[in-house]
């Protein structure tokens, strides 16, 4: 079966999807109340788990809400609820380096677009994507299997640390 | 695909939206609550619901009216737009969960919205969605206790998701797929999968029944929402149909549940004795049975009259010693206006409170 | 790989867009129709009736803090399995192994936490 | 992927093992410093596979993602002695200071895991994971001490500054993906080279910043001084050599292998960040009072020296000297922090004019610590003169003159800021003639990092030629 | 043989090192043994040092031979002298300190390891190594002011230890840029002297050549890299002075003459001009500056200037002189002055600190010159001693100064004319310095704060009778020391012609 | 008009952006993690539509995006436990108020 091509409503709901993504995430850091700003994480996360899945990337996006939504959101929450982020209370966010943070962003962005503008992408318009949820596995359990298993002493090290430093001595 | 066939889709996911939607609102949320108060009472020598329609059976829908009716109260200072988002986020998130559950066969075709490549993936992703809802709502509450008891239901849903996916992993593993209707389909070729390299398929099982239980804070793993001593845990300041948001996500969720371990460990409609629709059926409802009723949150309940009508914030108010409750480390309410407090907690949950004008 | 990914995830979208609405729906219809009347108790942070004292965002426990990041680690862990579980049987033993070290790694850092106590709910 | 393939990371995987033994022991005894017996211990043993690995020629295994060459050697060598003495001086160190001991030496072992495996990656995503498993672990041990304000502060800056580095690396590192559509070192170096420039640029530039993080080269230096400043003292000196080595690894690695140099010029942007990098560190140093501190600014500016390296690579002198001179200035930057981890145990103190009458109340460490401070400025015959021998040998091999000059005129500002450090071990006078306890596990540190400087002055043959044949294998 | 001369002192300080803190005789003990014992290695090779016969004495072992590094050591009639003088210098500064009881330990490590790296620069042949000796130097001498200096001590040392290191990194980048143009690259110095690599690339030869000139001139001091010198001199202790005037500002030169001239000949003549005037302000500024000084250490330091001054115009000469055979004569007259000089300077400058010492560190605690007057007969061994020194310092005929100053003038006439004429009215002014200072000292009233001086003891006769002997000796009898010089200049103008 | 792989690197360049403009401007170390998150985010559209684009024959850039999944989630869990320390002892986690050194 050749694949669902709907030029029109591929741009429709790649249009959707940004903005989705990126309205919230101009809120994540305009905010000036701190929940806001990391509950605005969820539709930013969850509009590139759409942008993932318009470029059939599915098992991605799936992994994209379990942790980027699931569970690093609701890390972030914690925090700012177990510290005085929590009360709410507008704050001042930003520090004195606004116009400086906005005019290196800008001039990076600017850059980055200009060079993504310019440079002819090699696209391979032959191949068929045939990835999926096994194409995956195969891939970490092969090829990158090294990656696979130093990703797992990352882990190990990532929550000795975070309990040895997060832990309250009795 | 040409355009319109991409709009005739859309209408029937809307449709499908609508139709499960409704399902859950009415099937599981309203006959769900009926069920748990009628078998409840029971098991406990009470009545239940009985004077609203035949044998009580029309008690929720007008419940469900009267929580329409309800004010909304914002608490003071709370943040009004996440307050509201919040159970319009466990709800939904509750919604989508059902997605990816074959209802049962018609013919050649199964009866799922859609079958994912990534099914119980994304199954287990939505679920976590649920925690920052819970989150959300207890944080913009301004209520110490609800900010106390979302993050005590958060982590607990945090700390048996990882079971859950285990229970999951196990049968993706045995099935080689993720996708819902795959495993269902690869149960046919082998066993149930509960029964499947004994005794795994049974702890696997048990593991996924335990995870799923303690997710959606049931008995006895309703510890976070501790109605003697949190007052209902997270929503304890929600009103009205917010509330009742909250209940319809933390219902849909329940069932989802249930279905899916239906569907991973007992064949899903798979059963070749019995129509696949009853036996789908039957199975779901003897899961259901197993995670919302047996562990009922009304299994510890004492019958505590219900209490006048009238505010209920405004009659403790006057009751209440004065000062606050001593600051004892582990919030804990003293023990002087507990059984007060059970009773509030009591006809709170499934009357909300606020006025309720006439009766 | 079936062609309709995205057929298949519009449905999603779809659910999530018109689920909002329907759930959001009867919040505003309660918002039209419900009796307000601004009590200022009722408006009160709900304590048992007791008067609030305090800032609601008192501190907590940072034990809840470690319960999550054991889990955020353990799920990443498990994003791992999904596509392992998919395809263990295809690949050798080797594969299986694979995963047990990574598994076994991890469970050092289970027996970890579980020493230092920081499986223990309060 | 075959068995010889699993032979070759033995050294790596006796790492990883001793990192969990590690954890595990400390679990189950009580006496902590046993944990860093068995930790120096299964470090020197590692010397043994590591060496093995010297007489093999140079491929890649494990399905071409990971090098076995000469120059991951070297710095398995680099690293493993690195971890070693840090471990056997935090023995001293850290009792009484953190509750978490044992972990202390894991977490120490397994930052040298990371950086044995980053400067071995010749895959971008295991080079990533490494980098980042380094940073990871490098973030706790910088906040180690929780009940010091100044450690907490440390981890926190160092967390921010070096995830957000590490964010616009991984950036880099998308763009080189997509120009090239793979992610192995040797097959985007193929496919690179008909690349379109800016985007190779770009690509570069942002790369840049995530290593020039962890090699604390200006720009991306902020950091150094407070994580210095506050980090454990054994730490800080980690960083300050392993951390940076193996960041110098990686950025060389992916440097010459991946980008021809004839195609886009990085030369001369390795140059100026050099130049700047030493001047901007040693003005910076000038002021300083805290001894840590001053070593902070002291090592961006050996980043800039070490970087003359790099955009000298042509030739037999500049990248061999940069492995020369980062092997000198291990071991002399070690035995500077731990002379101040001594002293900082003893007085309580980091600043500079505390140290006076050091000569009369801690002779040995005084007189090592003198030495030490030579060696940074370059003295001979100590180790990291050979180390500037070497770079400033390149550059002008390389017709850098100019850099080399900018080098040289650093070099004697630095004398001014490292002779404080002497003036007041021996010239000042002591506010007090009280002898300071020397601990033994320290000082034996501290003897084999100064016997370490004065050797490799004295006899850098054996050195220069390990570090020719890591290069010489570098390019498969 | 060389070896043994350079790490004997070494070897005596470690030992020292290794000593118990309270046992200060025998730390000084050996100090004497092994600077003695040096310094009859020393004059043992001078005996058998063979006139005319090039390098001897040459030790060869290959040290790190993946950049040709070599330890390379060897004398000609240039190094010997200066190493003996460097020896003696060492044994005479030993015994001087003798009463030195402030960290003594230190103390004597540093001067022997100094004294070490002192005769190393002498005796390298390979450029790595001489380089490492050159640093080496620095160390000791930035503690000897530092710890033991006077009341500005930290400034001066600081103030010296830059000043030098600018110069020896200077250097090191010149070495480079020689090694690199040598095929095959090497660090040898004869090797590089019989390559001349650096003939056909003009530019990099003058870029190695300021390197180098960098790094001499601020050791010698030429004007205007000298302001280094009066403050450490004048802070330095005694002993330090000595070694400081009589040894480490001859590196300089010697580095002129055994680096520059032969290595890079071409690019000197056409700067030797240029350096001869310098050396000629030196000359005067140095005369000029010395008289108006009312510290006795200052005053000697200035003159030091004044008479590094004429070691440089001789060597400037020589270099001017370079590719013409007519001058040829001249050329090796001056570098003999201008060596002989070295050594000159070497004695009677060492000799005069010592001098100075001795009435400031045990007796009058003060270098004012204007706060003595009638010393003449309070002290007449020390009055006589100083006399001596001063009039061979001014280049009194019959005294060793003179013969330098003479030959330098001598040669370097044939060169730059009129420059020479101009040098040598500077002569008057140098005279008329140190006439005036004896008169201000010895002659006069007496001061009555001095009325209760005591003349010097045997240990400092012992230290500054030999001076004074060898003052006169060459003065009247140079041929020996003459002879020796000689035969490595005129090898060295031969080759340059 | 198809939607192609420069949409998508506009994007997240877009998202980098943002983030980057919140890693500089906010005091609140939280809050700065988000923006890294932001960029992180970004850095994996970018994997993940090069994948699709150039490279769809393999999954690397895909596995990619799942490490750098991982490491975010690494990052939050030490950086927020190195935040909560710091909270503990001086009781802010505003960067500019943790200056117990100078900046």
């Amino acid at each position: 079966m050749p694949e669902a091509r709907c030029p029109g409503g591929e741009l429709g709901a790649f249009i959707i999807l940004s903005l989705v993504t990126l309205i919230p995430a101009v809120v994540v850091v305009t905010s000036g109340n701190i929940v806001r700003s990391a509950l605005s994480l969820i539709p930013t996360f969850l509009g590139v788990t759409g942008l993932y899945i318009l470029l059939h990337a599915e098992f991605v996006a799936g992994i994209q809400i379990l942790i980027y939504a699931g569970a690093i959101t609701v890390l972030i929450l914690f925090v700012i609820m177990l510290t005085q982020g929590g009360s709410g209370v507008r704050i001042r966010q930003i520090n004195e380096q606004v116009p400086l943070g906005a005019m290196a962003a800008v001039w990076l962005g600017f850059l980055i677009l200009l060079v993504v503008f310019r440079t002819p992408w090699q696209i391979d318009a032959t191949s068929v994507p045939q990835y999926n949820v096994s194409s995956v596995g195969t891939a970490f359990l092969t090829d990158y299997m090294l990656i696979f298993e130093v990703t797992s002493l990352v882990l190990l090290v990532s929550l000795i640390g975070a309990i040895i430093i997060a832990r309250r001595e009795e | 695909m040409t355009a319109r066939d991409w709009l005739e889709e859309i209408g029937k996911a809307i449709l499908l939206t609508v139709v499960v939607f409704t399902y859950l609102a009415v099937v599981t949320a309203m006959l769900g609550v009926y069920l748990e108060r009628k078998i409840s009472g029971w098991i406990q020598a009470r009545l239940g619901p009985k004077h609203v329609g035949p044998q009580g059976l029309l008690q929720t829908i007008a419940d469900t009216v009267k929580l329409l009716q309800k004010e909304h109260i914002t608490p003071r200072q709370a943040d009004v737009l996440i307050f509201n988002a919040a159970p319009v986020l466990v709800a939904v998130a509750g919604l989508l969960d059902w997605v990816v559950i074959p209802f049962g066969r018609l013919g050649d075709r199964v009866l799922i919205v859609r079958d994912l490549n990534i099914g119980v993936l994304y199954f287990a992703a939505m679920a976590s969605l649920t925690v920052v809802g819970i989150l959300a709502g207890g944080w913009s509450s301004n209520n110490k206790y609800a900010l106390l008891g979302g993050l005590r239901s958060a982590s607990q849903m945090l700390s048996y998701e990882i079971p859950l996916a285990m229970g999951i992993l196990w049968v993706a593993m045995v099935a080689g797929t993720l996708s819902t209707v795959g495993i269902v389909q690869a149960q046919s070729i082998n066993r149930w999968f509960l029964f499947q390299a004994f005794p795994f398929g049974f702890l696997a099982a048990l593991i996924f029944l335990a995870a799923a239980t303690a997710e959606v804070n049931r008995v006895p793993f309703d510890l976070p929402e501790a109605e003697s001593e949190l007052v209902a845990g997270y929503f304890a300041e929600y009103t009205g149909m917010r509330f009742a948001l909250f209940q319809l996500g933390e219902y849909a969720e329940a069932f989802a549940m249930a279905a899916m371990a239906t569907i991973m460990f007992l064949g899903g409609w798979l059963e070749p004795s019995l129509p696949a629709w009853l036996w789908l059926g039957l199975a779901f409802v003897a899961v259901v049975v197993v995670v919302l009723l047996i562990a009922s949150p009304h299994m510890d309940a004492v019958d505590v009259p219900p209490p006048a009508p009238g505010s209920t914030t405004e009659s403790v108010l006057e009751s209440a010693p004065a000062g606050g409750p001593a600051q004892s480390p582990d919030y804990r309410i003293p023990h002087y206006d507990c059984t007060l407090m059970v009773a509030i907690a009591r006809s709170s949950k499934p009357d909300a409170r606020g006025p309720m004008p006439g009766g | 790989m079936p062609p309709n990914v995205v057929v298949d995830w519009l449905y999603v979208g779809v659910f999530a867009i018109v689920g909002t609405i329907m759930a959001a729906l009867p919040l505003a219809v309660v918002w039209l129709l419900a009796p307000r009347a601004d009590l200022p108790q009722k408006t009160l942070t709900y304590e048992s009736g007791v008067i609030p004292f305090g800032q609601a965002w008192a501190q907590f426990n940072v034990r809840y803090y470690l319960f999550a990041l054991i889990f955020v680690v353990f799920d990443v862990e498990v994003i791992y399995l999904y596509p392992w579980a998919v395809v263990f049987r295809r690949l050798s033993a080797f594969a299986f192994v694979e995963m047990l070290i990574f598994v076994l790694i991890l469970l050092v850092g289970l027996a970890y936490a579980w020493r230092k106590g920081a499986l223990e709910w309060v | 992927m075959s068995a010889s393939d699993l032979w070759s990371i033995v050294p790596e995987l006796w790492l990883a093992g001793l990192a969990i033994f590690l954890l595990l022991v400390d679990l189950l005894t009580a006496r902590k410093s046993l944990v860093g017996v068995v930790a120096v211990m299964g470090l020197l043993l590692s010397i043994i596979p590591i060496g093995s690995l010297l007489t093999q020629g140079a491929r890649t295994v494990i399905f071409g993602s990971y090098a076995v060459d000469g120059f991951a050697v070297f710095f398995k060598i680099l690293t493993v002695i690195a971890t070693a003495l840090v471990v056997l001086a935090a023995i001293d160190w850290l009792p009484g200071r953190s509750q978490y001991e044992g972990e202390f030496y894991a977490l120490l072992v397994f930052t040298a895991l990371g950086l044995v495996l980053m400067a071995a990656s010749t895959d971008i995503i295991l080079l990533a994971l490494s980098i980042e498993f380094v940073s990871l672990t490098s973030y706790v041990l910088a906040g180690y001490l929780k009940g010091d304000v100044k450690s907490n502060e440390a981890g926190v800056k160092y967390f921010l500054y070096g995830a957000a580095a590490s964010a616009v690396m991984l950036f880099g590192f998308s763009i080189l993906y997509g120009l090239t559509g793979s992610t192995n070192l040797y097959e985007i170096a193929r496919r690179v080279a008909n690349a379109p420039l800016p985007a190779l640029y770009l690509s570069i530039a942002l790369m840049l910043s995530g290593f020039g993080f962890k090699i604390s080269m200006v720009p991306f230096h902020q950091w150094t001084p407070d994580v210095y400043e506050g980090a454990p003292t054994p730490v800080a000196a980690y960083l300050s050599v392993a951390s940076k080595a193996a960041g110098f690894a990686a950025l060389v690695r992916m440097l010459m292998v991946v980008v021809d140099p004839g195609r886009l010029n990085w030369i001369l942007l390795i140059a100026v960040l050099s130049a700047v990098s030493m001047t901007l560190g040693n003005l910076l140093a000038l002021p300083q009072r805290n001894i840590k501190r001053m070593l902070a600014y002291s090592s961006i500016s050996h980043a800039g020296f070490l970087l003359i390296g790099v955009a000298a690579f042509r030739g037999d002198f500049g990248t061999p000297g940069l492995l020369i001179y980062l092997l000198g200035y291990m071991f002399t930057q070690l035995g500077a922090f731990f002379v101040a981890a001594l002293i900082g145990q003893q007085l309580g103190t980091d600043d500079i004019p505390d140290y006076a009458g050091l000569s009369r109340r801690a002779p040995v460490s005084a007189l090592l610590m003198a030495v030490f401070m030579l060696s940074l400025t370059g003295f001979p015959p100590t180790s990291v003169f050979i180390g500037k021998f070497y770079v400033l040998a390149g550059a002008i091999d390389n017709g850098l003159l100019w850099l080399a000059i900018v080098g040289v005129v650093n070099s004697v500002i630095s004398l001014y800021y490292y002779a404080g450090v002497i003036r007041a071990m021996y010239v000042m006078p002591a506010a007090s003639t009280v002898p300071l306890r020397e601990p033994a596990a320290l000082q034996v540190a501290l003897g084999i990092a100064g016997l370490g400087t004065l050797l490799i002055g004295l006899y850098p043959q054996p050195i220069i030629d390990l570090a020719r044949s890591a290069v010489l294998l570098l390019r498969i | 043989m060389l070896s043994l001369i350079i790490f004997l002192p070494l070897l005596g300080g470690l030992i020292i090192l290794f000593l118990p803190k309270t046992s200060e005789r025998a730390m000084k003990q050996i100090a004497l043994i092994c600077s003695t014992a040096s310094l009859v290695f020393s004059l043992l090779a001078v005996t058998q040092f063979r006139l005319g016969g090039g390098m001897q004495f040459q030790e060869r072992y290959s040290w790190i031979p993946s950049i040709a590094v070599n330890y390379h050591l060897g004398v000609d009639g240039l190094s010997l002298p200066l190493i003996v003088l460097t020896a003696v210098l060492s044994v005479l500064s030993v015994i001087y300190s003798w009463r030195m009881d402030v960290r003594l330990k230190e103390y004597l490590f540093l001067f022997l390891l100094l004294e070490t790296g002192m005769l190393g620069v002498f005796a390298a042949l390979d450029f790595f190594l001489f380089y490492i000796f050159w640093e080496v130097t620095l160390v000791p001498m930035y503690f000897l002011i530092g710890i033991w200096g006077g009341p500005r001590r930290e400034y001066a040392a600081i103030k010296f230890f830059l000043y030098t290191l600018v110069g020896s990194l200077a250097m090191l980048l010149a070495i480079l840029i020689l090694y690199f143009n040598a095929e095959p690259h090497t660090f040898s110095m004869l090797e590089l002297i019989r390559q001349q690599p650096l003939a056909d690339a003009p530019l990099l030869a003058a870029l190695a050549f300021w390197g180098f000139f960098l790094s001499f001139a601020i050791k010698v001091p030429m004007w205007p890299f000298h302001t280094w010198l009066p403050d450490a001199h004048v802070e330095a202790p005694t002993a330090g002075s000595v070694i400081l005037a009589g040894i480490l500002l001859k590196m300089g030169t010697y580095g002129f003459v055994r680096v520059s001239l032969p290595m890079l000949p071409g690019t000197f003549k056409a700067y030797a001009f240029f350096i001869a005037v310098l050396a000629l302000l030196g000359i005067v500024y140095g005369a000029l500056v010395a008289m108006a000084q009312t510290d006795l250490k200052k005053l000697v330091a200035y003159s030091s200037v004044n008479h590094m001054g004429y070691v440089m115009l001789g060597i400037a000469a020589a270099a001017g002189a370079v590719g013409d055979p007519s001058k040829a004569a001249a050329a090796a007259t001056a570098l003999n002055g201008a060596v002989f000089e070295m050594i000159a300077h070497g004695i009677i400058t060492g000799g005069l600190f010592f001098i100075v010492g001795v009435l400031y560190d045990y007796r009058a605690h003060t270098r004012g010159v204007d706060e003595f007057g009638g010393l003449g007969a309070r002290l007449p061994v020390y009055s006589g001693i100083t006399t001596l020194a001063m009039l061979a310092s001014l280049g009194l005929p019959g005294l060793m100064g003179f013969v330098a100053e003479f030959l330098v003038f001598l040669g370097s006439f044939g060169v730059f004319p009129y420059l020479t004429a101009v040098a040598v009215t500077g002569v008057v002014f140098t005279a008329a310095m140190f006439l005036w200072t004896i008169q201000r000292i010895f002659l006069g009233p007496l001061n009555p704060r001095w009325a209760t001086l005591a003349d010097m003891d045997a240990r400092e006769k012992l230290t500054l009778v030999p001076l004074a002997v060898l003052m006169v000796i060459f003065g009247l009898y140079p041929k020996p020391l003459l002879d020796l010089i000689n035969a490595a200049m005129s090898g060295l103008v031969t080759a340059l012609r | 008009m198809q939607v192609g792989l420069t949409h998508y690197l506009v994007v997240s360049t877009l998202l980098f952006s943002i983030g980057l403009y919140g890693v500089l401007t906010r005091r609140n170390a939280v809050a700065i993690l988000m923006g890294i998150e932001l960029m992180l985010n970004a850095v994996n559209i970018n994997l993940v539509a090069f994948n699709r684009y150039i490279a769809p024959g393999a999954v690397g850039g895909q596995t990619f995006a799942l490490v750098i999944i991982t490491l975010a989630a690494c990052e939050a869990a030490v950086g927020l436990a190195l935040v909560m320390a710091a909270y503990r002892s001086l009781e802010t986690i505003h960067v500019d108020e943790i200056n117990v050194m100078k900046w």
